[in-house]
């Protein structure tokens, strides 16, 4: 069975095989307890129970004292993704934009600044490039994973 | 006579202060605003009351409402918590002319005090050593922002520039070098007019290598001032605390003695009265300085009641009722840390985060305390302060302390929203914190390029493997299954994908 | 040296050394039968081994199979908790002669008191107090019966039937009239013989109105015996704790001066090493006897750990490693309370109880601590002791404790499968324990046809029209939803509908 | 809505009326909470939240530091259910038979002993009458809820 995941480190092809009631990894296997526990022994000698949960399209572990989220991809589901674009990390207001469309920036750059959760947020380009849109004036409300800029990266 | 207290706040303060009323004997009521209709507080009190408002200034700050919901509930006094109202003298004067208790200092105590340059002067004139500085009477930009350019000249780089009206790290900017003065005080100067609606600033040369040490203290009206020793926390993120403990490591009798008596002269100089914390710097070379007096309930006062015995908010409840308080002399065993739970991102400049709490099982066992505001099927949103809960050990040494802070985080799980539980873990490992030689600064200097975690390839493939069998199995744990929203996407933080710094 | 510890228990017992394996940097193991499988303490340990057999006797009973995994496992101590192995002698002296520490005292300790005849004779020579009575060494039934019948009347009514190798209540019977001496003797023999393969009894007079009292030791092998103060745990059903507190509310210096120097002369009569606990009977009038020495950890040892501030089961890590004891002079501070959280329905006789756990959760806040060996979704057998957990509170006097122990079990939530929450509620009410005047008969006192609960016609009113509403609108709270076995048809307990009674 | 709940005091019928939100029964008010807990106002002017599980056909309710639990009984069912049975509280063993079929007893006697949690119960018999069925010998194991034995109570 195969599943596609994004990661902190990218997307992570998951190819798993079963026999019987062990789940194969590469060398790490994994079993499923009667209550719905997930049992993990790692190829390096260890292992331990993980619990997980699923939100939406993600994966929520904890394993070892250690909490991921892996971002399930549909096999076959487009991978364009947000990379291009500069999304609202929450809920808030638009207090400046500081660019232009057409305007080229430089990494690092601070594009807008944001209020939410009673603190400034700046949004700063990930890479050198210019902007191509922007969606947001100063004062607009601005909601989780708005779109508030576009730009082409010169990577 | 006390006998019913309405709690002018909300999460995990509420919570304590509600139960502390409950263990007392006193009837209690709760107020919330409609996104606050399920949560743990609003269970916990025996009478609850729902705000108009849509908005934390028309709800939480509102103090008519807050006030007519007093009167018509007939509540004999009312405890503000920490934040919110907790510093507002004009509140505490209005909830004092109505007839009902402040559970707190005077009016006069919290202006002073709350006022930080006005603090500064009162302090100086009681004797108290106060860091080297200049207030900015000036409330007009232009004029104000002349007046720190000059003032900075004389307090020397690199300064601290703090609201007069702040707190918790609002309005408050560190200034490496002259050039990035302005932009910070014209940034700082904003985010304290939003927030307090004063956008005074003043300058304090920023001392590094400090730690940042507080003493807890309690007056009574029978004529008792006492300190109950000292809490240290110095590990800050974004001028926020993280990481408390009592006592100091490094403190010694000779200054706990010392900090004490200036704790309590502070106390004293504005006619003091219940529950409040003296802040100090205290410099590698034993010299101390303070920094501000807060004139409430602290968020880290757990750590305190676990090494003294002393359950302070059923004190703060006893002197407001005009009895004596009832602890005895300060009787220091063992040792305490506080944490606190964060949903945001530690790997993301700390940026807060939401989610649900689709699991959420703390730790358990001998010497667990665990103050909360949440519980597992709640949803954490964007709508106030991130601090979900806040997690305190106790044994007998510091050493023990740490270990078992260490394993109560290594069996805390919370999936569904980030928290910041894996970074306070590996904090626990820190050669500072071990040694306990943290200070104010050790965070930016240890991640100067930010925190990531440290999950090695195979705790990561375990997980991985764990996400796609329970995929393919079609399970995930029973019983901590949904979020209770549906139209809860639940995105992967956008900011994730992109290597992006935040200042 | 010690590294890796086996862990020969389960449950909340195995949780709490668990993780103190775990905090004192220790590699720990779990042993456990199938039925434990997902039971949390398996998810504590670093490794875990399954426990061959169906029965108790063939699974956490079975010395050489665990001998055998601890081998296999490279432990280098095995701890074994209460109950179970932990005072088999023959266990002991196994693990020591295979080269293993044995987290406890030495076999000849445990010989000398785990036979309750013995150990009254061997405490008599070391000149400690024991109850009036006499022992009878005969095995075969007929024989005993007579003897015990003969004793009888030299020890007088009312008096005590116990099992010399018992404990926990087992094969004890008080018997009032002459005329039920055997059957009583019959059914303790019988009890005695299936429980411990052992049906000797003896005789004690019943003392009424005593006191359980018992005073905490720990020896280690750098000449230090000490003790850690007194418990009292004088409420108890069928013989078995309830309620248990530190200190005793009665108690005087004079006493616990006396009663700690009879326990430490009792530990250092059989060269005792590790944490023991010996047990006494405090007669209204001051004057104490023993009544046997529990020579291992005990159910009871948190109270003793949240007003000494001595962690108890980590000293016994560190005694068994050789270390000397790192606690200081008795200091006691406060008042701790714990109370069992028992699957059982206390208004049937305390009748045992089964089901699932779809709700538990357990309240929170400052000085609370949880020992459980149980989560929410576990399922409650019939299999072992019906023990879930035990909440334990502290505060700094007995009267706040009281109040903090009512507003936690208000708080306490389970939901799924019968407990005695609402008895141990309503304990708390109960004038004698209120004055702290609790003696071993009282709630056979109090409630002499059986508790039942006193909740109003008014709240079950309301807990009817919860579950109607409930059902009409097909909710139930979302995150605590179904049971894990969709076979379990959960009907009522039958005996409800029943109007019995159990002797 | 009718509801018919078994409670420990008998059989009761509750029969709820609802305006918008608000259920009513007599007096009482109750309000579902949008995270699923119900908020209850009695008559006598006290409300709470009460949290509920259900678990096959019983309801368990938690209100005001009381828990309950609530048999419900399907509309039109048998009512017959266990009142002449005398049924095993527990899986365990028989370890004595103390009556035969026809015997006449009375109420408290001890009709059969097991042993269950490794404790000793003994089945009594409510009241008096007399024996008409023997499920189980000495040594035989019994499920929780086994019918042990049938009695005709002389009520």
């Amino acid at each position: 069975m195969e599943h596609m995941f994004r990661t902190r480190g990218g997307s992570v092809d998951v190819t798993l095989a079963r026999s019987d009631d062990v789940w194969i990894l590469g060398e790490h296997r994994a079993t499923v307890e009667s209550d719905g526990r997930l049992k993990i022994h790692l190829s390096n000698g260890t292992s331990g129970f993980a619990t997980v949960a699923k939100v939406g399209d993600c994966w929520w572990v904890h394993f070892k004292g250690h909490t991921f989220n892996f971002e399930r991809i549909e096999p076959g589901a487009s991978q364009s993704g947000d990379e291009g674009g500069l999304t609202a990390p929450m809920p808030g207001k638009v207090l400046q934009v500081l660019v232009e469309v057409g305007q080229t920036v430089n990494a690092g750059e601070t594009l807008m600044v944001l209020e939410a959760m009673k603190m400034e947020h700046r949004i700063l380009a990930a890479s050198q490039g210019s902007i191509t849109e922007i969606h947001f004036a100063a004062g607009e409300q601005v909601q989780q994973g708005s779109v508030l800029l576009a730009m082409d990266e010169e990577d | 006579m006390v006998s019913k207290v309405l709690v002018a706040n909300r999460g995990e303060i509420a919570c304590r202060i509600l139960r502390a009323c409950n263990e007392a004997g006193l009837a209690s009521v709760a107020i919330y605003a409609a996104n606050d209709a399920s949560s743990l507080f609003v269970e916990l009190a025996d009478e609850s009351f729902l705000l108009d408002g849509d908005t934390i200034t028309d709800t939480y700050l509102h103090q008519a409402q807050i006030l007519d919901i007093a009167k018509n509930a007939g509540v004999d006094a009312i405890h503000p918590g920490f934040g919110f109202l907790s510093e507002r003298a004009d509140f505490a004067r209005a909830v004092t002319e109505a007839g009902i208790q402040w559970i707190g200092p005077g009016a006069n105590a919290i202006e002073k005090m709350g006022d930080k340059m006005t603090a500064r002067i009162t302090m100086r004139a009681a004797g108290v050593p106060v860091i080297p500085g200049e207030e900015i009477e000036e409330t007009d930009e232009d004029l104000a922002l002349q007046a720190i350019e000059q003032a900075s000249t004389r307090v020397g780089f690199p300064l601290l520039l703090k609201a007069s009206s702040g707190g918790g790290g609002k309005g408050m900017r560190a200034v490496e070098h002259p050039e990035e003065l302005l932009d910070a005080a014209r940034s700082a100067r904003r985010e304290a007019i939003a927030a307090f609606g004063d956008g005074r600033v003043y300058l304090e040369r920023l001392l590094t290598g400090s730690k940042h040490v507080e003493i807890q203290v309690l007056a009574d009206r029978h004529g008792r001032t006492i300190h109950l020793g000292e809490r240290e926390c110095s590990v800050q993120r974004r001028h926020q605390k993280v990481f408390e403990e009592a006592p100091c490591a490094t403190m010694t009798e000779e200054i706990r003695s010392a900090m004490g008596k200036a704790a309590v002269a502070a106390a004293t100089a504005v006619d003091y009265e219940g529950a409040g914390t003296v802040e100090f710097l205290l410099a590698p070379n034993g010299e101390f300085f303070f920094l501000e007096m807060n004139t409430r309930i602290q968020v880290e006062h757990p750590v305190t009641e676990m090494v003294t015995g002393v359950d302070i908010v059923r004190e703060q409840l006893r002197i407001a009722a005009g009895q004596p308080m009832s602890c005895g002399d300060l009787q220091m065993r063992g040792h305490a840390i506080e944490v606190r739970l964060y949903a945001e991102d530690a790997s993301n400049n700390f940026l807060p985060a939401i989610g649900p709490l689709s699991v959420f099982v703390p730790p358990e066992g001998p010497g667990i305390r665990l103050d909360t505001g949440v519980r597992q099927g709640d949803e954490v949103t964007p709508n106030y302060d991130p601090m979900l809960a806040k997690l305190i050990v106790w044994a007998p040494s510091r050493e023990e302390a740490l270990q078992r802070m260490r394993r109560s985080l290594d069996e805390f799980v919370v999936l569904g929203t980030t928290t910041n539980l894996r970074f306070l873990r590996e904090l626990c490992d820190v050669p500072d914190v071990i040694e306990g030689t943290t200070d104010t600064t050790m965070i930016d200097r240890l991640w100067p390029n930010g925190w990531n975690p440290n999950a090695s390839i195979e705790v990561e493939d375990g997980a991985l493997m764990a996400a796609a069998v329970a995929e393919s199995s079609g399970l995930h744990r029973q019983s901590h299954s949904s979020p209770q929203s549906d139209d809860f996407s639940g995105p992967v933080s956008p900011f994730r994908t992109l290597s992006r710094r935040y200042p």
